[in-house]
């Protein structure tokens, strides 16, 4: 399941909404990236998210299909937020879900690692005095 | 065609999208310089190769053909996650 | 924080409870273990799980203490349950909390590799006509 | 010293702990040969080595010096997780 929305999530509610379909899911493998404080030394207040959606959608999508290929994955979900999100704020849950653990560990780091090269998101960081666009460095 | 302008992309453009439809622009490459001579700012960044594109939302990195319906997009390095 | 006890969790307050002491963590990794409905080729109505209580905390405050030589983390959590569970149900409950996700991924892997190999707990699992005790293959 | 059983091991002793106490038992393997002659079906896994020992909550795989306040675990392999 691929959702982009501004709303904050609850990670064991919809981790369970996909729990639920399958009795065969051993392991749940997630991470959860949150806005935080400081960045690159300097103090952070908030952030603005910016999303091109229907890239987004498409993007996750072909990775979730990568991962599929390359491990035995019974469901996966990936919930991105855009828009304003102060400090603390969730900004994003990939969760993926297996029989065995190893599946759900690795395919959860390469959903993320793929997702912070590629989905067409981009944060302006906003300080005390000013703002700036970021890139991510991994 | 329909190009869209993301981050600070449109802080030089002064736009979201706009509909582009020229005989001049056949490929990527013609964009590109149809682009650069609309906003002569986007210059030094096309130079230093930091923009990306995307036709129809998939990643186009050598040139390629352009039709009037593709949706094109040009944006700096992401940064979500 | 170390907790082993009898009765299901939600994960998404365990963790906000940690998080919300830390406005530098910008990374959650985490694992949940489930009771699956099959195992080793037979179908599983639930399982009773036997702890030496003593023994896990001091095995799992070792473990996280070795995590935290080898990663930077700004908290951690384990959460085992213990008892009778059916099918379905959580079992454990891993997370590490960083300020970038290299760490919180590495150290919660690390962290379920050491709980499965060391941590004083045996499944003694229930099918329709027999129960059987299991031993930990990863 | 107190002596703890688990899992399946329970099965055997019929007890989940007991208070032993003898001259005999100064270490480990002498504890080991006391605990088999009392439960001899035991005997067959301790051959095997799939008993696990821990002495006051750490596991111990050499022979180590038992004192009368010890705890002593004996345990199947784990299967937590």
């Amino acid at each position: 399941m691929i959702k982009i929305q501004e709303e904050d999530f609850n990670s064991e509610d919809e981790i369970n909404k996909i729990k639920k379909l399958h009795s065969n899911i051993g392991a749940v493998s997630s991470f959860i990236g949150y806005v935080r404080d400081e960045n690159n030394s300097k103090e952070v207040t908030s952030i603005n998210l910016e999303v091109y959606q229907e890239m987004a959608y498409k993007q996750f999508e072909k990775i979730i299909n990568k991962a599929n290929l390359k491990w035995k994955l019974e469901d996966s979900l990936i919930i991105h937020r855009y828009g304003k999100l102060e400090v603390n704020s969730k900004i994003v849950l990939v969760a993926c879900f297996s029989k065995h653990r190893k599946d759900s560990f690795e395919s959860c780091n390469f959903i993320m690692d793929y997702l912070k090269k590629e989905a067409p998101f981009w944060k302006n960081e906003f300080y005390a005095d000013k703002n700036e666009w970021l890139v991510n460095s991994n | 065609m329909k190009i869209k302008y993301f981050a600070w992309i449109k802080d030089i453009t002064n736009l979201e999208e706009e509909e582009i439809n020229s005989n001049r622009i056949k490929n990527l490459d013609e964009l590109k310089i149809f682009i650069i001579e609309k906003y002569p700012n986007l210059n030094k960044h096309m130079k230093k190769e930091v923009l990306r594109f995307a036709i129809n939302q998939e990643y186009v990195i050598k040139n390629i053909n352009l039709s009037d319906n593709d949706e094109i997009a040009i944006f700096p390095p992401v940064s979500g996650g």
